[in-house]
Order: structure tokens, then C-alpha cells, then sequence
């Protein structure tokens, strides 16, 4: 079956992040499809890359570029939430002249329409906020 | 249709009794984090437990200490389950 | 899992956003109307039903100016721009504020727990935020 | 000493009635953001407006559109009284 | 305002932290103990208070393993480690929670409303989270 | 009089760090001295330097680094919640082989003891969360 994601949480401060990477990495390894990972409001920092997180702790950050990577998952930053959060792709980096990408290649930052397209080819799109 | 909620928040937030007002018959409920609480409550799950069929998610109950007291009328089931739960029912409402 | 499961959904897909959350406080009222926004421009058949705390969204007379904040009861004018007829409040939610018809912005239908538990039940996917 | 209790959160958060059980004698209540929402239930703030001082943000009441129903009990300040509140009162007790 | 109120506090300060949040689900529970740590590694006269949905934070048995997290129960016992002595679990949040004497980490001094009402009175700081 | 204040909450996502910043013009316009401000947890993110806001909306980032450096304002970004949050002033910057640092410069990242001195040196510790 084809699932989509739509993440509202950042990590770390709520559980809902770590719900949702366990729940993708599970539906994957059952065999269904992700369609599309959507990162929204607070949901953006997940993509980020900038962080540190000490040795004895889950990095969720990493954690979801390689389940991303590992699965050829398309993953989407929303736009307007990720600008005024500081994750920036590198093409948006660019556009606004900073000096660096904040956000994991792994992650696009795209608009409301590929949320809209997710619902549109998922059989289930499932929230966690 | 049916439809899964999942319910993320402890009983003070009230999510259950939002939810069970627009709830359907064979809709089933799944708590989860925070919400795993409930699954201690006879008095906040009495009513729902006759009409639809109660999940809550044992990673979340371990994690707190709250497993051994699980209500009977409470299946605890695993996120590979979960999962399937999303599968049989048409579609998932969250509740956070 | 049957093929027809598998399958993706039609071009048009039936979409509920039930929007629970007090205006300003917290920015989830601007998130759920953002994401109905973009169903709507992708010509998705929406429905808005405002609940709980939602409510207090519709308030006649909301101005962002004194916490320099965008005015959302404007926002939700643009419901009807984008052709969202299907906008609902909740009769009890209503009644469990205090809040008389008069004080409401125009436009709104009013429905109960009965019809939102359907439109829920009816609907391909819901947010609920 | 006495404290000035500060509230950020809707009436559905039961912040006040978490507040009230360990509010002094002496003690005021100021209303902000989404918890301005209090001052317009009479059931919720008919026994603290006896006991304790209560104020709601105006801007933030300004906002919402709810000033011109607030109770009377209540008084509506802005910002900068919100600071001097917190002078006249020996420390700051947020709830949020 | 007099010369008094303008002048700083002594060097040994009363203060209270109630840490109102269940574990896990948000990391208030965290913040709140990282806080009151650092006070007691300055020698502060630090109070505890579990209050509310605080008191979840207090069952015994709790194992962080199945969600990737750390346990926060085992946090709790570097309070003592940390020379904090004035931990208290409020009466009323565990009644009204079910939760019995037995299920509880030892160490716990329980606690009424008036009694935390005269240690907020009397500490010069309060956080509350 | 000496105020503090502690900012737990993010830009955006709630009201709270702009009614932080409110507060913090006021009491700066009144006279009294602001001695800290301390960003912990999600308030880290008020400190984001990398953000982009559209030109109709408040800004506040912007507005916390103005103000910070027009009234010589001590503010601390608790280094724990900082780095797993990506916002790195230059020191953690290169620290970590980041390329750029993502907090204001007029903020420093810090350890919980700026939270304790703040809390011995002010007269009044305000919470915003």
C-alpha cells in the first residue's frame, strides 16, 4: 500500500518525530511504499543538518536522510514553514545568500502542492503532530 | 468507511472525549505517546470500549511504566501493527 | 492487501480539515488553513469544519495589529475566494463558549456532531489540527 | 511575597483550575494570549475573582475580539503594566 | 521603586521548580530537571515539586529502550545524587491519577495544595514547566 | 529593577516568543534594566540567524537582534538545546566543522550556569513558554 507522511512536529521536543520515523521505518520493512515524506510547520527542523546530538542519544536528523537515502523516499520541506525556520535547501540558500544549505540533500524544499499530490497518490496519508 | 484515530496527548487534554463525539460504529481508537495514559483509566474509557475497539501502542507503554496496568478492554499492539491498522481501516484521523 | 487497495486515488479526492485550534495563540489555525487553501487551487473537493477551539476563529472583529500578527478571521474570508463552500462550525462547540451567532463571522453553517461524524466517515482523508 | 500568576492557555487546558489550587492570598492572575479566552466565562472565573486579583492582556484580547465581552472583574492591561505588575508582585509564576 | 527592589538577590537563593508534565511525550520533563541541576551544582536551595501530570514522571519501572530514549525515572535519582532533598509528589494529581504509594520510585515526599502553595510563597523563583 | 527573562518557545509556532519580545521593549522603555535573556530549549530558534520572513510579517529574530544590540543585552542560547537545534553561534560553528555559524552574533551560546547567575543577580526571573 502507499503511504504518504505528514511530520507537524520538530524532534526532540515532542515524541511525535520519533512515532513517525519508527512507523515509516516499519511500514517500509513490511514492503508497503512511502510515497512522500511532508515536512511541515515546526515538522522542517527534522531535515535539518546543522545539529549535534551527543553520542548517547538517537540523532533523528540523520536518521530519517538515511532511511531517506536508503529508500529513494521523496521528502518534501515545506516552503513557507522551512524560510522562516532557518532550513534551507541549497537552492534557496543560494537565493538568499547564505553562505550554506541547513537542510539534508536527502530533502527537497518544495510547496502545498506536492502535499496536495501525496494525497492525491496515497492510499493512506497518516499525521503526526 | 472506517476510520483509525490515533490520540497522542494524556487524559488532561481531553483529545478522547473530543474525539468520541464524531467517532463512527467500527472505527477504532489507538493511543499513542502520551496518550497511552488513557489505557490506565477505567473511568475515561468505560463508555468507548463498548462501541469501539481500543489499541494502544506498547512501545509507549513500556517506555512508561504503564503496561502491567492496562486495562483488559485495551489491546496493546506493536508500530508494525500499527501499521497494519492503518491498512484495514480507510483512512487515519490524528489527534494531537 | 487486494490490488484495489494498492491502487492510487481518483484526480478528485474528498478532503475534511477539521480545524480545532484557537487563533493567534498557536499557529496551527494558519497551518490547517494553508494546507485547505492549496486542496482547494488543486481543485479538490474540501470540506472546513471549525470545532472545539476552533471556534473562537470565527469570532466577528479580530484585529492582529495590537500583537503584530496577520488578522486570521481575514484569512478565513479567502475559505470562501477559493471556492470552499462546504464550511462548517460546530453548534455544541459553539454553545460550550458562550459564543452567540451574532458575534460570528457570515457565512458559516452550523452542524452537529452527527453530520461531522459522517463527513468524516465519507471523506478519502482528514487533517485535524 | 506574593506572586502573579501568568496564563497562556484556552479554558480546555484547565491551567486556571491547576493555578488556582496552590494560588496565595495576595496573589494576582494576568490573562495572555490564548488564555484571555478565560475572561469571557463567567463559570470558570466566578469563585478566584473573589479571592485573587484577575487581569487579561489587552492586546492579545484586542487580538481575538474578545474585549467588549470580557467581565467586569476583570481588568484589561496593556504591556507595560504587565511589567509593572511584575514589580509590585514579589516574583512571577508562569503557567504555560 | 526603592533602592531595595533594585538591588540583587544574595548568593544563596529559594528555588522552586514544578515540573508539571508527563515524560516522554514532550520534553518539559527534561528541561525542568537539567534547570534544577544546574541550581543545585550552584548550591541553590532547590525544591521539587511533581504536580498535575508531573507525578507520571515518578512510576516505577519506567525503560526508555523501546522508543530509543533516555529513561527519565533513573534522572530523577541524580536529584538525591545532586544533593536535592526537598522532593515532593503533590496528593491530589496521584489520586486523581490512580497511581498508588506502591507503584512509585522510592524517595518520593508527598504533599497537599496548601503546603505548595506556602513553598511557591516563600521561594524567590519559581519555574514551572 | 533587574528583570531576566527565559524564552522557551519558538518563533512562529507559538505566541509566546513574541510576547517575550513585547515584554522586553517594555520594560527596556520603562527604565528598568533587562540583565538576561536566556533562550532554552525550542527559544533557541529566536536566535536563528539563517531565516527568511516574507516583508509582511513581524520578524523576530530580527527584532530580538536589535534589540539585544541597541540595549548592550546579554542573551545566552542554552548550549545543549542549541546544538541538537542546529543553532550554533561562531565558537560551536567551528567547533563542528559547520561552515557558517546559524545564530545571531549578538547572542552567545552558553551552559545552564548563565541561567543560575541570572536567576542570583535579577530581581525578577520572567518565563515565556
Amino acid at each position: 500500500m502507499k503511504f504518504s507522511l505528514v511530520i507537524y512536529a520538530a524532534p526532540y521536543s515532542t515524541e511525535s518525530a520519533a512515532t513517525a520515523l519508527r512507523f515509516a521505518k516499519s511500514l517500509v520493512l513490511q514492503g508497503h511504499e512511502l510515497y512522500r515524506l511532508f515536512f511541515f510547520g515546526d515538522g522542517v527542523h527534522n531535515a535539518s543538518k546543522l545539529t549535534v546530538v551527543a553520542q548517547d542519544e538517537i540523532n533523528l536528523q540523520q536518521q530519517w536522510s538515511e532511511l531517506i537515502e536508503e529508500h529513494n523516499i521523496d521528502s518534501v520541506i515545506c516552503v513557507s514553514s522551512a524560510l522562516r525556520r532557518g532550513v534551507l535547501d541549497q537552492t534557496e540558500a543560494k537565493r538568499h545568500e547564505f553562505g550554506i544549505a541547513s537542510a539534508h540533500e536527502s530533502s527537497e524544499v518544495a510547496g502545498l502542492g506536492q502535499l496536495v499530490d501525496a494525497i492525491l497518490h496515497s492510499d493512506r496519508v497518516v499525521n503526526f503532530g | 468507511m472506517s476510520s483509525l484515530h490515533t490520540i497522542n496527548r494524556s487524559p488532561d487534554s481531553n483529545l478522547l472525549e473530543s474525539c468520541i463525539k464524531v467517532v463512527s460504529a467500527g472505527d477504532a481508537i489507538l493511543f499513542i505517546e502520551d496518550g497511552v495514559y488513557y489505557c490506565n483509566s477505567p473511568i475515561k474509557l468505560k463508555t468507548i470500549t463498548e462501541t469501539v475497539k481500543v489499541y494502544g501502542l506498547r512501545e509507549d507503554m513500556l517506555t512508561r511504566a504503564t503496561l502491567a496496568k492496562t486495562m483488559d478492554s485495551v489491546e496493546a499492539i506493536d508500530t508494525a501493527r500499527f501499521v497494519e491498522l492503518c491498512c484495514e481501516h480507510d483512512k487515519v484521523v490524528s489527534w494531537f | 492487501m487486494t490490488d484495489k487497495l494498492t491502487t492510487a486515488r481518483p484526480a478528485k479526492s474528498s478532503i475534511t480539515f477539521i480545524s480545532r485550534s484557537a487563533p493567534y495563540g498557536r499557529n496551527r489555525a494558519n497551518l490547517c488553513l494553508d494546507m485547505a487553501l492549496a486542496c482547494a487551487v488543486f481543485e479538490q473537493n474540501v470540506n472546513y469544519v471549525f470545532l472545539d477551539d476552533g471556534v473562537y476563529q470565527l469570532l466577528k472583529g479580530q484585529d492582529g495589529a495590537a500583537i503584530q500578527s496577520k488578522t486570521l478571521g481575514n484569512a478565513l474570508e479567502t475559505l470562501a475566494l477559493y471556492g470552499i463552500e462546504s464550511v462548517y462550525a460546530d453548534q455544541q462547540s459553539l454553545k460550550a463558549r458562550s459564543i452567540d451567532m451574532a458575534d460570528l463571522l457570515p457565512g458559516m453553517q452550523l452542524i452537529d456532531n452527527g453530520a461531522i461524524s459522517k463527513l468524516i466517515d465519507s471523506s478519502d482523508t482528514v487533517f485535524n489540527l
